[in-house]
């Protein structure tokens, strides 16, 4: 009743159409790193709205890509998954604000309207957090026009996106990003079915070493994946491609990646999302996941 | 039972009926192949339960998407049968507009939320606009179907007669149409509810007063899917309910001389 | 072709008037050239076999179907009134709405209407069904309401196409004793398409008679009947010559 | 010009000239007022320049969602007028499911994405059951009223000989909804575009070409409004080509006999 | 109610069947209760004024409207046909296939059908229209085609509603004595409503008058006139009596 991949083969669900944030994946199965651990990899892209968790947990996929906090929210329903890798060490989410406004701090934001992605974790962090006056809450389009013509608009975006699309139609985003928030996530997450690594995960382990190659190689040169993935999302032009994957390098690399290798995680900042998101209210305190049974792999 | 009870009952069981079997069968089939995976399909009990947790929330959401909703269905059959009657006046101008009206349905709400909330402002103003942009068609297309159908013994007639356009148009264009555009109304009922909903996602309020829009983007984002389809049962609701007005009215109104009525 | 009077002071003239339909196996002429003056004020029945065109003559002449060529010159077609040969009624009107059609087309004040639609209907014996739906009529009622429809409008110019086929006789000559008594009252002129050759006979002061198709006139002339027309002429042995004289056209048309 | 020519003239010149006159006043729009403000609304030169330079990105992309988009139509066309013919077979069965037939049209592709792609997986097949759900119920409704609409003398004649069900349907109901199936399926067309675009959102693309959905969105992530625009325009196109395809075989159908027939 | 013959041998027996109506303002009883036995192969006329429910009458015979009261048994429901007061045709199709529909509702073999549709087509005289569609055709014709598609089942009865009354006299009285002819050679049952007071004398072995609504039968005899009925009937002294008769009943009925 379910499409899934065939056996031997790792199907792996992005969350998004090819782009530098998969750049290590793409990397991997073009510089052969996945072959040499003994793995056959699909990579399937993905939309806005691909159900990711959902394709993951019933077996249609055997590998996703979802944020941090995705995964918490998951584990949280009765949802078993599992992150193996994360590649970004940091949310890469931001809220965008206009530099002329001069804020220091998101809570000097005053009037104007706010765009949020609509029930996500981090707006919800947001709003919690920062008891903003008298401004709007509105649902984001994804887009940046509103941002353009609207000098008291702000919207929550991602660093590696919405800011650089402003900045090249003349506009003067300032970013304050989640990190710098407060929100700390993990994102870009590699995660799988708790059930298939019981019993050694053997091929995840694999999977998590050519994880590693690929990202190491795309960090040291991206055009060859970046070409590939360009075949595959024609929208996006080379130099977009190159802007970008040069943005995302601090998310990628942090001090555990350089003191426990890249992808690396550890138990204390899953436990400070979970407590967030309680905190927050998004998962109850009776149903929030140990943050042990997040992950596996700390390398 | 009294005549008139035994007929309102015969109005309102088979639905009933269709009601509880559609939902048992539902809850069948989440019981015995999605017993392990509820985040896919929760069975109707475990929805019933959240939407009677969220019982406050989902009744506001349901007004405020609903109104937005009736708002551009009635700009719809107001406007859309205007454009019909545009278009019916003229082969040449139907020729030449007619099919470009049909842009209008496939434009994705999203490639114009820029403009939309520009021109109307972030809030009901466009999310009534994109209800509208959504469901008018139909009305335009069965209209001007009902305007064409319309026996050319009759037209003679009214030729005869030297009656005016306008008179053509009131008196026999018109009323020829009703069931048509009756049946254009069904279809944008549906139609105006999702475009509400796919409004708020673009062009909505997200806090005060959220609409079934954002609640059912919450509840998919945080895998609520007792709620998410709560939700889902809410919009479905209103489709049904605007549907259902379309075609009590319609039968009131046409059953003393249409033998499709229903 | 236009509504100007011809010179000749007819009400309907008609000038080498032919009518060609272009069918699937190739064209079908309905009408071969046709010349024809009808006298203001006079009564003309119309007689010929099923299909020979009688009725695309009456749409000609109403203005409803261009002819293929000829002219065609028609007085007073601002205040001509047409029975067609089905009812056609509009469905969501009652009796009573459809039989003010025309007069509200025309502008009429309702104060007006009202007295006008009860008397029609009347004349057609239907006073009882003013608010009946056409649904919930008989064929025949339907067609006298149609009747009314025209008659309401107290036409100049009256076409008619086989009005009272679907009328039992004794209706139908009640109604026919009503339009003569209507016609010499107002002087209306008349066009009458009926198959009943007892009827024609009775009614009109001149009978044409066409031929098959492609419909030519074979038989026109005008009645030999004089005085009034009163119920008891259809005793009369002048009333069976006529007819009988008239069949014969019609035997020589259809064959 | 021969007779045939300038009958094909007639036919192609208004929407030609339509089409031009439309672009005129999008550019005469678009230039007044959105001079400064292009991401908004970009002129049609502009969107045309787009529209070249991304040719092949386009072609293809329409070609993907064309596909997927034309497939749902004939899923809905087919499915949708035996839904009808069901429903048509019993008051009952109307009045007990039709209702929710609707429910169809109201809930969000969204939320039924997770079931769609494990269902069918991600890539096409979920893209074709999107169109499908989207643009299926206008051919129902449609359906069911030119079945309802049927003169009921000929279904008394029907009943005289000795009709069997089936030849009710073949030979009297299914003819005498014609006009009203090519009305549903006008409707349909534009939708099933939209619901493949939808669609295409919630399967993103595997190894094959992205569709205009991908192509949409990314644009408009990017900003790249003139390539929006070119990709809306060219979903516009596919709804028009499929509402040309079913019009003209509609009046290929029809003419001999429909009075209404354009 | 059934289609189990009579023990008597009728082909049709009414017992106090009558017909209400509801209408807008109250009901409308279209037939008081109505005792009636048609004797199988006989040729039956029914003659009444406009509305008085002849209409209602043939379709209760046939099984198409729930009489409100009273028992009815039709011989040979199986084998029966009916025309209608109009044509009733299915636009979509030719003639040749509006004729051919009640043969393939039957399941008769395609082989076979053309045959007898170019048969049936013939004998109302419209054999060179069986590829036209009824839109192109006269009102006449319309006719004469839903008697073909009538006559092509071969029925055992056949009820007719004002076939001819839209023909003209000529070809109204061929199809007369072409149906006549039929029902010598094959003795079916024939109920013919009709308003032609001659057509009824000349065609029916018994005349039925109705009176106006609520219709009861206020005339039922067999016809005096004896042996062949042929075209030299009609200028015979008993026929004219008869048709008096007939003419004097029908005028007690409209009264
Ligand atoms: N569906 C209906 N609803 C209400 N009244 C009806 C309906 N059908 C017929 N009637 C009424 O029943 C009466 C008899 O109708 P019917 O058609 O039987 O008359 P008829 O004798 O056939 O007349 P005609 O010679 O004009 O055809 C009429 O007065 C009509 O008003
Ligand atoms: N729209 C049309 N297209 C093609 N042929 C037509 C059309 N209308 C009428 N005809 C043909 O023209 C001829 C004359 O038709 P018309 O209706 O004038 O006959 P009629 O004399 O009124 O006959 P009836 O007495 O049967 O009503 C018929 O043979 C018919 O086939
Ligand atoms: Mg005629
Ligand atoms: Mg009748």
């Amino acid at each position: 009743r379910r499409a899934s991949a065939p056996s031997g083969k790792l199907r792996v669900q992005l969350d998004w159409v090819p782009e530098p944030e998969f750049g290590g994946l793409y990397e991997a199965r073009a510089s052969g790193a996945f072959a040499r651990e003994g793995l056959e990899v699909e990579l399937v892209g993905g939309g806005p709205s691909t159900p990711v968790v959902q394709l993951v947990a019933s077996g249609g996929a055997d590998l996703g890509v979802v944020a941090g906090e995705e995964l918490v929210v998951a584990r949280a329903r009765g949802v078993d998954l599992v992150a193996i890798y994360a590649t970004y060490q940091s949310s890469p989410q931001g809220i965008m604000v206009h530099a002329s406004r001069g804020l220091r701090r998101l809570e000097e934001l005053e009037g104007g309207s706010l765009a949020l992605d609509t029930g996500a974790p981090f707006g919800a962090f947001v709003q919690a957090k920062f008891p903003l006056s008298k401004v709007t809450i509105v649902s984001t389009d994804g887009g940046v026009a509103k941002f353009l013509s609207d000098q008291r608009h702000a919207q929550q975006c991602f660093v590696t996106s919405e800011p650089v699309a402003a900045k090249q139609a003349g506009s003067d985003p300032q970013v304050f990003t989640a990190k710098s928030l407060g929100f700390d996530s993990y994102a870009n997450v590699v995660v799988a079915r708790g059930e298939a690594l019981r019993g050694g995960g053997d091929r995840a382990r694999a999977m998590v070493r050519a994880l590693q190659a690929g990202w190491r190689g795309y960090l040291s040169s991206p055009a060859r994946a970046n070409a590939q993935m360009a075949s595959l999302n024609r929208a996006m032009d080379a130099a977009t491609f190159a802007q970008v994957a040069e943005a995302q390098r601090p998310l990628v690399e942090s001090d555990d990646t350089r003191a426990l290798g890249l992808g690396a995680m550890r138990a204390g900042r899953w436990k400070a999302l979970i407590d967030q998101l309680v905190a927050v209210k998004i998962i109850g305190a009776d149903a929030a996941p140990k943050p042990e049974a997040c992950f596996v792999f700390a390398t | 039972m009294s005549a008139k009870g035994s007929r309102l009952a015969g109005l309102l069981l088979p639905p009933a009926i269709g009601l509880l079997v559609l939902l048992a069968a539902f809850e069948l089939v989440a019981r015995l192949f999605f017993a392990r995976e509820a985040y896919l399909l929760p069975p109707p009990s475990a929805i019933a339960k959240a939407a009677w947790q969220e019982r406050a929330l989902l009744a506001s959401a349901t007004l405020s998407t609903g109104r937005a909703a009736a708002l551009g269905f009635v700009a719809s059959g107001a406007l859309g049968v205007l454009f019909a009657i545009v278009l019916a006046s003229s082969r040449l101008l139907e020729r030449a507009l007619y099919p470009y009206a049909i842009a209008l349905q496939t434009v994705p709400i999203v490639a114009i939320a820029p403009l939309l909330v520009v021109w109307l402002g972030v809030g009901p103003k466009s999310v009534v606009a994109s209800a509208f942009i959504v469901s008018v068609f139909p009305v335009v297309t069965n209209t001007l179907a009902g305007i064409r159908a319309v026996d050319p013994a009759l037209r003679d007639l009214f030729r005869l007669y030297g009656a005016r356009r306008f008179a053509v148009l009131t008196k026999l264009e018109l009323p020829h149409a009703t069931p048509s555009v009756a049946v254009g109304l069904r279809v944008a009922a549906g139609l105006a509810v999702i475009g509400a909903i796919v409004g708020e996602l673009v062009a909505g309020f997200a806090e005060h007063d959220p609409g079934l829009g954002i609640v059912v983007m919450t509840a998919y984002r945080q895998l609520r899917t007792d709620l998410l389809f709560a939700a889902v049962a809410c919009s479905a609701a209103l489709g049904i309910a605007l549907f259902s007005i379309v075609s009590l009215g319609a039968w009131l109104w046409l059953r003393r001389w249409y033998s499709g009525a229903r | 072709m236009g509504s100007r009077g011809s010179e000749s002071g007819a009400a309907i003239a008609l000038r080498g008037v032919h009518k060609r339909y272009s069918a699937p196996d190739g064209v079908i002429e309905a009408l071969a050239p046709i010349d024809l003056e009808i006298a203001e004020g006079s009564f003309v029945a119309l007689v010929g076999p099923s299909g020979c065109g009688k009725s695309t003559l009456l749409r000609i002449v109403a203005g409803l179907e261009p002819p293929s060529g000829g002219e065609v010159v028609v007085r007073d077609r601002a205040r001509m009134a047409y029975v067609f040969q089905d009812a056609h009624l509009l469905p969501w009107r009652t009796l009573a709405g459809n039989v003010a059609l025309p007069l509200e087309l025309r502008g009429e004040p309702r104060s007006r209407i009202d007295a006008q639609v009860a008397e029609a209907l009347a004349a057609v014996e239907l006073s009882g069904f003013a608010d009946s739906y056409p649904a919930a009529l008989s064929g025949g009622m339907r067609m006298r309401a149609s009747i009314a429809r025209a008659l309401v409008t107290k036409p100049r110019l009256l076409l008619m196409d086989e009005p009272f086929g679907a009328l039992d006789e004794i209706t139908r000559n009640r109604l026919d004793e009503r339009l003569l008594a209507l016609f010499g009252a107002q002087r209306f002129t008349v066009l009458f398409v009926t198959h009943g050759i007892f009827e024609a006979t009775f009614l009109a002061e001149r009978a044409i008679v066409m031929s098959r198709r492609p419909g030519r006139v074979v038989h026109d002339a005008p009645s030999a009947l004089v005085g009034e027309r009163t119920a008891e002429l259809r005793g009369e042995a002048a009333f069976a010559r006529e007819a009988h004289e008239l069949a014969r056209a019609l035997e020589r048309g259809s064959r």
